[in-house]
């Protein structure tokens, strides 16, 4: 069945422009969105796939709003059910490439159950979440990722909801590939992008955006320059787990927790650091390093956390149907009406 | 000794005992071999809620009824000739449906005090002389069984377990059918279990035999083969026929057929039905919740499947939403709704006619669909088909209608040939040229253009769009241009569906409009009064919106409009509103499908003294 | 220079500019000074649907239209008399609407080549000579608000910013308000922050010096306080008046207040406010979705609070299901839909009236509820309090149908006292003797026996359920006496609501029958034909479902009833079911209010060459 | 705010018949709700709670019909919402004990967001899932917590779906009291019960329950006298992770991956083996466990996986009421009304 891989595109050489509808973009000025869409329009021609071949599906929500502004096939759905329509295009035809725009109110409140769904059968959609930790649209009430205590309009006395860790949550109900990046790293946006593109199965990534209206700033200690080496790890695989302005922190893994040691200190040495494996076959270290985010002091992780291969559901049904014909044949009209107990009435 | 056969004409049967008494199963292979024989036939079954209450008690009965015959006939019977009663509990919930002076044969091995007790019977109805009414033939089944099987190496649970066969087989022997046909099925069924074949196959020939050989019985009937039209039948339930309409569909469109669901009573046997048509290329995604199931259906019809999605009340509820995104986007899809007693989850085994009003307006904003309903089971297959037609030819949301009557009941289908049935016509854009995804044709219809096709890159959604060119647009004029477009293809559906016939005289004292399940009934009821001498017309609806073209005229040429309907007057205030009439409701919210004798009654009290002439 | 003071009796000013130009605060500014002075009045915002679109692009533009009179109003007004339009792009969205020779201020500083083609205008509107037919006054306000703020120590763009309270101000000189009510606020909204306080505070005064001081303004205007009924009043908006009528109902109950909601455009407010009131014991749940929002506010009804859920269009098609639930289990809800266009996402942002047959069809099977519909802003503090109290008295699912430009329109609520709202009578079952779940008074309502309650243990379901006992039925002939108990119960209600009022003649040659937010343009309307000499009379509904009892005999005894409608003519529909009677449909289906003027031609046409004596 | 461990009821003496109410029950014979509706009558009498202040809430299923067997307050609502329901009804009256029995498909199906929504706010409700691995009620598909490969009425030649792993999913999603039981061991299902009621926060119990119509035996490896030894693991306290026959098998956590030893073989002792602290703060060991299941050859948990506590959504909504008014007075209707920028007409 259809593969992404098996579909890279030799004939046609795109660009960024190619991607870009003509639709006149209307998010606020400032807005992380702009950033994630740049970003997707310069990433499509790595994709490897005929743009006509590319569906865009999304929710409702200032991201949701994304498809109209990618130059390719989309679909501006309902508020929560992207996972679900996203799923019904990919089986329906699997020689699809078929993204999600989301957000954190689209697809982890109303939209939850068919997320965690998409991810534990492993359909092969990739799914793109942008996490302003608002709800952006229906201006400023707090979402299933704002901080507790957060004071939103609609939680002025701050909230009392312990907050979703979007991470957690796909990689627990079966993600096979789980990244994090900023809308303010447009390099590593790009390569997240990307790298999804030639996962088969279910890709998701968490992209922390800004809503300068919103929620400003929620994620500027991780995007401003001055503060992001301390407060940023970058996740890259086969290399040990080194942040900070200069280089000497590194995370080393203590039994089961992650510590932060520094490498210059004479004690400990670069040697001592935990190096990422983002192929790891256990799902264990994927956990500890999504929890990164619950515990004081650690830095935030971005980059791919894990991934691995295992049947997709698209992948496994249209399988399945090929099984079925091989076995029994084609099915045809005849076959159909005239093969239970039928008698003639002469 | 020789037993007189008598011809009958019909004859309804009804099979009932414990939910682990194998009733379904007897009924259906005496339908299998009523069907064989060439008889007309309709048959209910009838569940309890539980899976399997606790044995011998009344929530636990399950019952089948069976209606067979010489002529045509239109449904399961209002009441059995013949009960099969397998304990006091079926005997209890069964015996005030039946016609005074019917046959009962009850199985009294299992007629104990515990039985009894667990049947609310304070003294035993063999013995009080209650049932003296009725021709009560008494048989210890279980033990008549046992007998039978003493010798073959089973445990008695397992031999007692055939008991239904030989009920089987005692009425095989009364209404003079052949045994074959089930013998053959238990050779298939049990090829890897011999003994329980033999058996069962033993058993039912006991009871054949029983029938021959004792005293008790001293008439046969028969029922002559129907004339029914020419052609190769099978007996379909209406949800298999619903499966089979869109099978069909899928094969005469060229497109691929994808089922977004989830399990429902009275509907999910579509569900499972699709399930088995992976080599028709049939996708069948079982989703997380109705929504889901809607949802999935949506993004296959955007990628070029024929897409269907099928539930029940509840589940349509749940799928208004989803429905109203089906409008905007103008995508084709087909709801199936099985309806079944409301509201909440209501009786979930129960049939009921509640929803009709509800896939008409259930959705916010003005969001109008096409609605059929099916008449009775062979039916199903039609509208499932015609269904998938016009969502496909018409880029339109259609809502099916079916119920837990047609769901279950059966009927022998005369199998069209695939020459036969209408062609479907489906075009997907390829032509980049003048290409706007919502430039419509004469008939308010959009371009199905499909992702893969290069040069037609476009984007739709929920929000509304700019007439012509789809992409948002929040002016206006625009936004009335396009409530009223939406509109308009729908209403345009009645330039391409039959109008509707009169069965009888064009004009008069009264004509009987029905729609869905209810067709059957009112068909029986209306030949009967007409034996007696009355003029009454009968019109059925199949498309509910739009109404054929001409209904408004047709019922304007009677004096009274009678509308019978398993809910409070749904059709009745379409009509209303539509056609500013007059119309004379009869309601019935009771769970349970119109007998015959009661619209005959209502068509009585309706033309009073006149014979409606 | 003096300048001369005309009195008027009315007028209407627009506010435009981008999202980002503060324009509804220097509406809602000039509503509390116009408010304070006595006037009536009545509001209306207009957003885009995006938050905030780019800066000068017509997508972003955000209006503020208010109407202040001294007389009794009831609209936002048709045509503005004066138009402040920030940019390009706002005088050419809003340029169609204003009255011909209205006055136009125009911030030339934002007429730039930009602006012009952002707002697609190839000339310069304000040299091409397009506006002939208006009075422009051309101001370069960020200049002139630059200007007063030399010397203060903040950015440019915070300077900039307070370009909008230059225009308040000249606003306030033109028609000679004080400004001390917005100073005030600037004090202590802007307490912390005493440098953006001191600059608007300046840049205000300027603006109304302005006026004072340059020769382009000869008059001034007033409008005197109007006549209204003794008080005291407060401005609120249809939103602002739900919360506030709820948290009404629960002090008045005794209850605590319960909602379960999730956010959407034009809802999400009723929400937002009633977060703020935790000191009243105010729980707002806010849900992960719409279904949860409905669920968890049925769990809160079954515990024994006053639940609501709060929503718009597609909340409302997710919540049926549930809304099944609620009329199963004869718990007390009130559902609100702000109602806002569609179908589907549809027009999130704009105003309509095409949820009224959802709320009362949109559930499978037959699950009657009570219906009730605002009139103005001010009435839906009314409303929400009667929805409660029949929600509470009646142990009955109600929905509250408000929409879009009720819930941000505004007008000044009558604040009663608390003795003169209407009491609510509940009473938690407590007695076990003789209790059963389902036992009803004479209005058919069942008892309210709340968790905690000792003795009183009982299961209730969506399951049909037995008369009076209300343990799980599937009994035909009780379940249809259920379907009708529920019906009486909502058909009771009828007993308990006001008759319709005639506003006019008893009879003669036309009614105009309103429902909903429509109210207000009909009304007046029908000032004006009258004052043409003309005879009409007009019904409003506030309760849709039941109809008040006299609604039927009121109608009848008009030769032609008219009803105007933001949909395809759904009221229509319910009064041709029930009534039978002919009804002259008025729709408009454009995400916007009837304009008055709209209603009077409609009106005129009706009465053709006649006075309708 | 209410608090369970707070109601200790001390004046009424229960016993199990209280708790059964004068409803037939319905299920069919053998099946495994039975048991659990025999020890949840059993152990109700403990949960130290009036019955008048406990309620059940259930969805839609076999195992929903549970709450009309039990004396106690009772709701059967639809399919998929009892989590937001009972939200509903302990957020409205925070005293009330709110127990949800559901089942694989009420709770990981169509009520999955709402599931996973309550345990991330910590709703102090006790959740008892019915896990048959089944629809019972609709006679047979498959569920999302069927294996994959099952043939079921729905799937005539397999499922294509990969499971959810309930356990897993509820820690996840922040379940602050989570634990396995079974039908068949009626004192672990009772001291479960028992020790869910006493909990302070959500509080989740899978129990494996046997379908005998639809899925008949699918935990008969767990449960059967002979075969449970070597398959389950009794997760307790304190005490060191033993299992099998001769208790002889011991789990020892090999860096991050658990494997079997023998603690007789000379090599390996007592003293290897993991000792279970379900009051680990770190949630890491907790999944590790969760995923026991997933894992071929290792034994199934069941007991406690792991408790603690974290504020309560209802206890910190009632908090903050309660803060609300110490700081703003109790509201009143003339302050409600007459707060504004009001005017008076004379
Ligand atoms: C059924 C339904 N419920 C609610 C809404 C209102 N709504 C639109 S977007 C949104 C939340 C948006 O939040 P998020 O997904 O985080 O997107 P963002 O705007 O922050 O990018 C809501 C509640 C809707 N359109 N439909
Ligand atoms: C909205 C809705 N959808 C579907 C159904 C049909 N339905 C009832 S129970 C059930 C699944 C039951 O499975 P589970 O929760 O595992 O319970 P079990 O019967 O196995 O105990 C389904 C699909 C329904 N009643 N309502
Ligand atoms: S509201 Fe926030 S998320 Fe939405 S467009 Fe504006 S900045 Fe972006
Ligand atoms: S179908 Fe299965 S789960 Fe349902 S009652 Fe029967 S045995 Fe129990
Ligand atoms: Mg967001
Ligand atoms: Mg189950």
């Amino acid at each position: 069945m259809a593969n992404n891989i098996d579909n890279v595109v030799t004939q046609v050489k795109y660009t960024a422009k190619d991607f870009a509808s003509d639709v006149d973009v209307k998010w606020c000025p400032g807005c992380g969105d702009y950033s994630i869409l740049a970003q997707a329009q310069r990433s499509s021609p790595e994709f490897g796939e005929l743009k006509e071949n590319i569906v865009w599906v999304s929710g409702i929500g200032c991201s949701s709003r994304f498809p109209y502004y990618m130059n390719t096939y989309g679909f501006h759905t309902i508020h929560g059910r992207a996972a679900a329509i996203a799923t019904g295009v990919k089986l329906a035809n699997p020689k699809l490439q078929v993204w999600v725009a989301t957000g954190d109110g689209d697809m982890l409140s109303i939209g939850g159950n068919h997320f965690i769904h998409a991810c534990r059968k492993n359909v092969n959609l990739k799914i793109v979440l942008f996490n302003n930790k608002i709800y952006g649209l229906t201006k400023g009430q707090y979402s299933p990722t704002s901080e507790k205590g957060k004071v939103t309009k609609s939680s002025p006395y701050g909230t009392v909801d312990w907050p979703f860790n979007p991470i957690k949550i796909a990689a627990g109900a079966g993600a096979t590939f789980v990244a994090r990046t900023m809308d303010r790293d447009p390099k590593h946006l790009q390569e997240m992008l990307t790298r999804a593109s030639k996962h088969t199965g279910l890709a998701f990534i968490e992209v922390l955006q800004n809503c300068v209206i919103f929620n400003d700033g929620a994620f500027s200690h991780l995007t401003e320059k001055d503060t992001r080496p301390e407060n940023v790890i970058y996740l890259e695989h086969g290399k040990p787990m080194i942040f900070g302005a200069n280089k000497d922190k590194g995370i080393m893994l203590d039994g089961l927790n992650p510590v932060i040691i520094n490498i210059n200190d004479g004690v400990h040495s670069i040697n001592d650091v935990w190096v990422h494996d983002e192929n790891d076959t256990n799902p264990t270290r994927e956990f500890i390093l999504s929890r990164f985010t619950e515990v004081e002091g650690l830095p935030t992780p971005v980059g791919v956390f894990r991934k691995f291969n295992k049947p997709t559901y698209d992948g496994d049904y249209h399988h399945q149907i090929e099984d079925v014909i091989a076995k029994k044949g084609k099915g045809t009209y005849e076959k159909l009406m005239f093969n239970a107990n039928t008698w003639e009435v002469k | 000794m020789a037993k007189s056969i008598q011809v009958i004409d019909d004859v309804t049967i009804r099979f009932a005992g414990d939910s682990g008494d194998g009733m379904q199963l007897t009924g259906s292979q005496f339908t299998d071999t009523v069907a064989a024989m060439g008889n007309d036939l309709s048959t209910l079954p009838d569940f309890p809620a539980e899976i399997r209450a606790p044995a011998g008690s009344l929530a636990g009965v399950s019952g089948f009824q069976l209606h067979f015959s010489s002529s045509d006939i239109q449904t399961p019977g209002d009441a059995p000739d013949v009960l099969v009663a397998m304990n006091p509990a079926a005997l209890k919930v069964n015996l005030k449906d039946l016609r005074p002076g019917a046959t009962i044969i009850v199985n009294t091995g299992a007629f104990d005090t515990k039985n009894l007790r667990l049947a609310n019977y304070n003294t035993n109805p063999l013995e009080d002389n209650s049932l003296s009414n009725y021709n009560v033939i008494q048989l210890d089944l279980s033990k008549l069984t046992l007998t039978t099987l003493e010798d073959l190496p089973l445990s008695i649970k397992e031999k007692e377990k055939c008991k239904n066969f030989f009920a089987l087989g005692l009425l095989y022997w009364m209404y003079n059918r052949p045994l074959d046909l089930t013998m053959k099925w238990l050779e298939t069924k049990f090829a890897k279990k011999p003994d329980i074949m033999e058996a069962n196959k033993r058993v039912l020939q006991a009871g054949y035999n029983y029938g021959d050989t004792t005293e008790i019985f001293t008439t046969r009937f028969d029922v002559k083969p129907a004339q029914l039209p020419k052609g190769t039948y099978r007996n379909v339930s209406g949800n298999e026929a619903i499966a089979l309409g869109f099978v069909s569909a899928s094969l005469k469109s060229g497109l691929n057929l994808f089922l977004g669901s989830y399990p429902i009573t009275p509907a999910s046997e579509i569900l499972q039905e699709l399930s088995k048509y992976k080599n028709y290329g049939v996708i069948t995604f079982q989703a997380e919740d109705e929504i889901a199931g809607i949802a999935s259906a949506i993004g296959a019809s955007f990628a070029g499947n024929l897409a269907i999605t099928t539930t029940s009340g509840p589940g349509l509820s749940l799928k208004l939403e989803a429905m109203g995104l089906a409008v905007m986007t103008e995508l084709p899809l087909v709801v199936v709704d099985v309806q079944r007693g409301g509201p909440s989850t209501g009786l979930p085994t129960k049939t009921e006619q509640a929803d009709l009003l509800q896939a008409m307006f259930g959705r916010h904003g003005e969001a109008p669909v096409v609605i059929l309903a099916a008449q009775s089971p062979a039916d199903c297959f039609y509208c499932a088909y015609e269904a998938s037609k016009i969502a496909l030819e018409h880029m339109v949301p259609v809502v099916l209608l079916s119920d837990g009557y047609l769901a279950f009941g059966s009927e022998p289908l005369n199998i069209p040939k695939f020459d036969e049935l209408k062609e479907i016509n489906v075009k997907f854009e390829t032509n980049p040229e003048g290409f706007y995804p919502y430039k419509r044709d004469e008939n308010f219809v959009r371009p199905w253009a499909i992702p893969g096709t290069p040069g037609l890159e476009h984007r739709i959604g929920g929000l509304e769009k700019k007439d012509v060119y789809g992409n948002i647009s929040y002016e206006p004029d625009n936004h009335e241009i396009m409530v009223h477009n939406r509109l308009n293809k729908v209403l345009k559906v009645a330039d391409f569906i039959p109008e509707v016939e009169v069965d009888g005289e064009a004009e008069g004292e009264l004509v009987v409009v029905t729609w869905g399940s209810t067709f059957g009934a009112v068909k029986e009821a209306i030949r009967n009064v007409r034996e007696n001498g009355k003029k009454v017309s009968h019109v059925h609806l199949r498309y509910l919106n739009p109404f054929p073209k001409n209904f408004g005229n047709v019922i304007s040429k009677f004096k009274n409009i009678l509308v019978p309907e398993l809910n409070l007057g749904q059709l009745s205030l379409l009509m209303r509103n539509q056609f500013n009439c007059d119309v004379i409701q009869f309601n019935k919210v009771k769970g349970q499908p119109f007998k015959v004798a009661e619209i005959e009654n209502k068509i009585n009290e309706v033309l009073g003294g006149t014979n409606g002439k």
